[in-house]
């Protein structure tokens, strides 16, 4: 791990000014006159050479402040700042390209890989993904970047219900096909899957992100993840996708099946003046019977967001600065089972709304300010816990 | 620039759409709810309270000790809002109908862990077992009742009914285990104690009713109940003393369910309808802690609507089952304080009674049997006014 | 997480020399004669755009060795790196840009993150900067790069009165306005602040380094830190700069004050060839009365820092090398307070000489001989700890 | 080239520079200094004595178990350099003034836990207590003392002054607690052992006052001294018995103070004059341990300057507080080795008797009441040079 930064570290040293000159800076010191020797190897990678590929690298960040209370209980004002990425993306060559999202976990100090593949086209249809694939469910997962929403918080289904951001080794095919008008696409991958950490788990309820086992696979089975994606020019664009695979324990036998299907769409209209955007999801898991029914084996949530620009102006020399207005309608069921001693229903629910004005000084960039209204009730039924906050964030690609 | 004259309109827009909403929602009031402290704690003790709350809602998993066959994964799963439970959480306990002691101990008695991890069998009743269901119980008040002075219980008691008033409560009398520290104004007959917490007054005190609760609740040992509830054997504590006695404390310190409209003429109408009735020959309203270590909780009056004794409730409500010195047919008067809430607890319906079977209040009464049946006859003769003050007081508390 | 860092290194690697064409790169699994998916949405972020403004990347690296005795008990050569950092800055629009540095903390193995904020200037007075910011407390803190200095030690005071590298996550203004001759400038920032670690910390001392809390603010009261600064051409710049906060335990009332006020000054004279460079910082934290006199309320500490030219030449290939000596004085006082028992002073400081030889081949790197002499008093005032080692050291951008 | 010439010239006035200080600076000589160990340490002990050193200056905090309420946070701290302590850390003690035992545990007694953490309260002491102060001792040899055989001990006693020479001396007999073994040559009377350690000699062995500085100076608790000195309830062990023993091995292990220019005949004179007036009688010169599991403090003669035993010292000294058997006016003799560098752990003052009242070594002779009366007295009457050679004489152990 050490051995791996440094050595990382002083790879990109020299990266400092050698930008003038695409002639290849460390390899000043091989003497390219003499033989070769096993020492020279680390001056030998193919990175240096002289015709190598165009490199991008970017990211984004996103901090944001808040202030609010629940049932009376107020939250002074913090600072936080959830997502610093690095992308990275380079063309290998002609037909394939490798593209990766690196992010800062600001509270553990770990960089966390997001997605690592590489992509390689055989036909426009068939492209193979393999590496750490973002698994396409939903359409949030796949499209998570802070600065693409106008909303402080990530929407609660989408990361709760579905988890996010979810992403897994294996590997897989996707393609397009349509015009400029209409296309259809899809997208097919193994991956590994879930440990049994969904329904065991301190939050007392099922929950898909908490057993994400992005690197390690203990069922043997692959989980499959599927996407159909359609787009009209005009009407948006509307997917399906499903994802089937097992949980299991690390060590032992018990296995159970999940499955999650999830229906996405997104349209503009107005003249891109307009925004609708959401997503709904339904989660199946197999629970045993002598668990505990608190966690249960049907979820289901959504959000919708509607987004409206009320001015489009040019303001302290942003040509197409842009002033939102707009709203999220969220809601989340974590158990949609009945209890078996009552055949009462099992609550176990969050539902928010949550208004918005935001500014675009440009696409990269986003201002938001946000109130948020949530409430959340008990497996029971009891009355709800609410909170009401004031969120101001701030999310730009860099 | 009229886009700034829209930009401003929609922003009040905004406002009035805040100002038709809690904006920062403010909680229920003090006599709505029934968590929160005593009052007077000192900040130590504040810190101890919180702490113990947090063990209160800790879930715990495999990792952490659950089970492997457990009721439930974490103390507020029972007691939401600590309130009363659920049917969902209603415990099973097993055991005879005779007062020899739990004859299933062996065969993992008293408590039924009818819920277990993937992989495991949970638990099932013995042949040849008797058993009762039991609601979990709410929490408020705890303390209060923990420090009434054995003296003034016994004050209470009139085993052979004296008075020839019908009522004829006595305390149940046990043994109790080495890691309790008795109560420096215990009165022991027989080197047994008075027992005053469950269902059936089973439990000495909060410690004895906390380390059994996690131990056959949740199959998490500690070093007082270090018996594994699903494999009888000893293993090593899974949580700490220090965590258990925060939990303890915890309870000590929630405060007693605060009565609401008081001065409401109904509702003392209800109280007078009460005490002629003869509710409140079991169900004290007024009782007084003695000495305690807590200094707020040292010689307090409080009204919890019990007398923590044990009544013969009739044939309805005899499940066949017994705990240290109660019989089949006796149960522990339940403090009434804090009745009008337990719908916030139980999901907006009521579970009442011991094992939930009652649907309402007034099913609650008229399930009363035993020495209580002179007075649930009286109820049934009330003046419909009566009956409806009676209950529009009962849910006051 | 090694998986993580592999990929992610390695992907960097490419990066060395991609630079020469703006064309992006793995757009080419994008087909624009289609609509967009969905599915796209990690090949549409604006890094991957053709008009992509350029990334700099550089970073410091900073070894040192060390041999010495401490009262008769000499320590062996040992071999240290303690900084070895990567900088990424890049032009967001013609109005922000954002800047990180990142540090690999070589004894956790662990990626730190010393600084990542979005700047963006609404005028040559005003300019937002949030993210995580480096507080500008002193002046070390914010100009801390080991290629800088010409001790191979950080200061003592600078790192152990005032926090370094002391950054939080915040938001605030910057400017500055002047003419050729002068410049005034200042900074005012709202952050996360402390935890109550700054007395609950087993050094047995008040320190505020220990409870730095840059991701999350308990108290839910923002920190406050200001500077202004005014440089004169001929006479150099001095500033005065503020703290003022809180800290404050997880899940507590408890909250005690924190401020710091610091005094910094820096200037060159004889056509650059002699640096004197310093730093003051009073330190005040509320301690309850209850609580050990070994955590003071009151701390002081500085240095100052005199460097001359002696040689300014051509040696192998450089041509403008020089060869300073120099300096350092330094003093921290950790206790300020008296023995409530005995009305005696606390003693609890720390005091050191540090002359030094350096060789700069050019303003990048350094090469760094330094003596150091030190003297520890415990907090009764007994007989020293006496430390003299000979330093050598190398720190260099690239 | 004049540069490298100039350059030469700087680099040798820093050299000039180096050579006036001390350029690896030295340590004190091992008899200027407390720490360090006994001699002929076997690799192994090195190692443990290495553990215990570090042990011993561990800082706790909250998470690690310190308080909530406590005297200090650390060993160290009251033991710098391991010699005497100040004021600042002079701990509290309170109880009674009769020998029947401490009637204040149930109050926290017996030490005040005079500091605490943010949000707690610190112990303040009840109502009816006498108390005394104790400054924290010097740690050195305690190893050989803690080895001295009882049978030895008892040769020095004289509980009835039968040699008619005013002095006293007896043995402090106390119950132990369980976790101690007896030594293989204790000599109880009615169940009681001689204790020895501490300012009224109430600890059994150095595991005995490790065990109890860790509860009672930080509150950190172990399996051997488990209640925790805030709540008065047992708990978790806070630090393991292997970190306990370590410290132990390490104060058993700390070398003894070596006499400083034993040659000087102002300093021998000053030995005659410490025997002729009598100091002798108590701090005694000579003592030698017995078998000892630590093979290198096994059968050693030593100088520690005492008997280990407990004397009269007259009503100045008389705090009204008692621990075990030794009455409200009896003191155990300090040993006096390492006096003369008490200073160094002081911050360059002195603290001396047992709470630190004497600011200098002819204050604390002066204070000596008692059996010692009759020294002080003697002291009184000698020629300035007779006591200016016993100060130097004292100064040089």
């Amino acid at each position: 791990m050490k051995y791996t930064l440094v050595i990382f570290l002083l790879g990109l040293c020299s990266f400092l000014n050698g930008q003038a000159s695409s002639q290849s800076s460390a390899t000043l010191l091989i003497d390219s006159s003499m033989l070769y020797l096993n020492s020279d190897a680390m001056y030998r990678r193919p990175f240096m050479g002289n015709n190598n590929l165009p490199v991008s690298i970017g990211g984004y960040m996103d901090a944001n402040t808040s202030y609010g209370a629940t049932n009376g209980s107020k939250t002074g004002i913090g600072f936080a700042m959830p997502d610093l990425t690095l992308f990275l993306s380079t063309r290998i060559n002609k037909r394939a390209s490798f593209l990766t999202e690196v992010a800062y976990a600001s509270v553990t100090g770990k960089v966390q890989l997001r997605h690592a593949a590489i992509d390689a086209r055989l036909h426009r249809l068939i492209n193979v993904r393999t590496g750490l694939i973002l698994n396409p469910i939903g359409a949030f997962n796949q499209n998570h970047d802070a600065p693409n929403y106008d909303f402080v918080d990530r929407p609660i289904a989408a990361t709760t219900i579905i988890p996010a951001i979810f992403s897994n080794v294996g590997v897989g095919l996707f393609g397009k096909t349509g015009n400029s008008n209409w296309v259809l696409g899809y997208e097919a991958y193994l991956t590994n899957g879930f440990n049994d950490k969904i329904i065991d788990n301190t939050l007392g309820r099922t929950c898909l992100q908490e057993g994400v086992s992005s690197f390690e696979n203990f069922s043997g089975k692959p989980m499959f993840t599927g996407k159909i994606a359609l787009r009209n020019r005009y009407a948006g664009e509307l997917g399906v996708s499903y994802l089937s695979g097992v949980y299991t324990e690390h060590d032992a036998p018990t296995t159970g099946k999940v499955a999650v299907l999830a229906v996405d769409y997104s349209g503009k209209f107005l003249r891109n003046r307009l925004l609708i955007k959401g997503e709904i999801a339904k989660v199946s898991v197999d629970i045993p019977t002598t668990y505990i029914q608190t966690y249960g084996n049907q979820q289901m949530g959504g959000f919708v967001d509607i987004i409206g620009t009320i001015a489009q102006t040019s303001i302290w020399g942003f040509d197409h600065a842009r002033i939102n207005i707009g709203v999220r309608l969220e809601y989340a069921d974590y158990n949609q089972s009945k209890f078996e001693e009552t055949q009462g229903i099992i609550f176990e629910h969050s539902r928010a709304v949550v208004p918005c004005i935001s500014f675009r000084p440009n696409t990269k960039s986003v201002i938001k300010f946000n109130y948020k209204y949530q409430e959340q009730v008990d497996f029971l039924g009891n009355p709800p816990l609410k909170t009401g906050s004031f969120q101001l964030g701030f999310s730009s690609y860099f | 620039m009229t886009k700034f004259s829209v930009f401003i309109a929609i922003v009040l827009t905004f406002w009035c759409f805040f100002s038709c909403k809690e904006i920062l929602p403010k909680g229920l009031d003090d006599d709505q709810i029934l968590d929160g402290t005593v009052e007077g704690l000192t900040e130590a003790e504040l810190i101890q309270f919180e702490r113990g709350d947090e063990a209160f809602r800790e879930v715990f998993v495999k990792e952490t000790g659950l089970g492997p066959s457990f009721v439930t994964a974490s103390c507020i799963s029972c007691h939401a809002g600590d309130g009363k439970g659920h049917p969902f959480t209603t415990l099973t306990r097993f055991g005879q109908p005779d007062e020899l002691g739990n004859q299933f101990m062996h065969l993992g008695g008293p408590q039924l862990q009818n819920r277990s991890l993937p992989g495991y069998e949970p638990e099932i009743i013995p042949l040849g077992a008797t058993f009762a269901k039991f609601t979990p119980p709410a929490n408020t008040g705890l303390g209060y009742l923990e420090y009434v002075s054995d003296a003034d219980i016994l004050a209470m008691a009139d085993p052979n009914d004296d008075d020839k008033d019908n009522i004829s409560g006595e305390p149940n009398y046990g043994h109790i285990p080495d890691y309790l520290t008795k109560k420096p104004d215990a009165i022991p007959k027989n080197d047994k104690y008075i027992l005053r917490f469950g269902k059936k007054a089973a439990a000495y005190n909060l410690l004895h009713q906390t380390a059994n609760a996690y131990n056959q609740d949740m199959g998490i040992t500690s070093s007082y109940e270090s018996i594994d509830a699903f494999t009888l054997k000893e293993i090593e504590p899974e949580i700490t003393v220090n965590k258990l006695n925060d939990v303890v404390f915890y309870l000590e310190t929630l405060k007693a369910p605060i009565q609401r409209n008081t001065n409401d003429p109904i509702i003392q109408n209800g109280l007078m309808v009460f005490k002629e009735i003869g509710c409140e020959k079991c169900h004290k309203q007024t009782l007084k802690t003695g000495k305690a270590p807590i200094d707020v909780l040292s010689e307090k009056e409080f009204h919890p609507y019990t007398d923590l004794l044990l009544h013969d409730m009739g044939s309805g409500l005899d499940d066949g089952y017994t705990e240290a010195s109660a019989k089949t047919y006796e149960w522990r008067t339940p403090p009434l304080w804090g009745l009008g809430l337990s719908s916030d607890s139980q999901g907006g319906a009521y579970y009442l009674m011991h094992d939930g079977r009652a649907r309402s209040i007034e099913a609650a009464i008229l399930l009363h049997g035993g020495e209580a049946l002179f007075t649930k006859t009286k109820y049934e003769s009330l003046s419909e006014s009566e009956k409806a003050a009676l209950i529009t007081f009962l849910n006051s508390l």
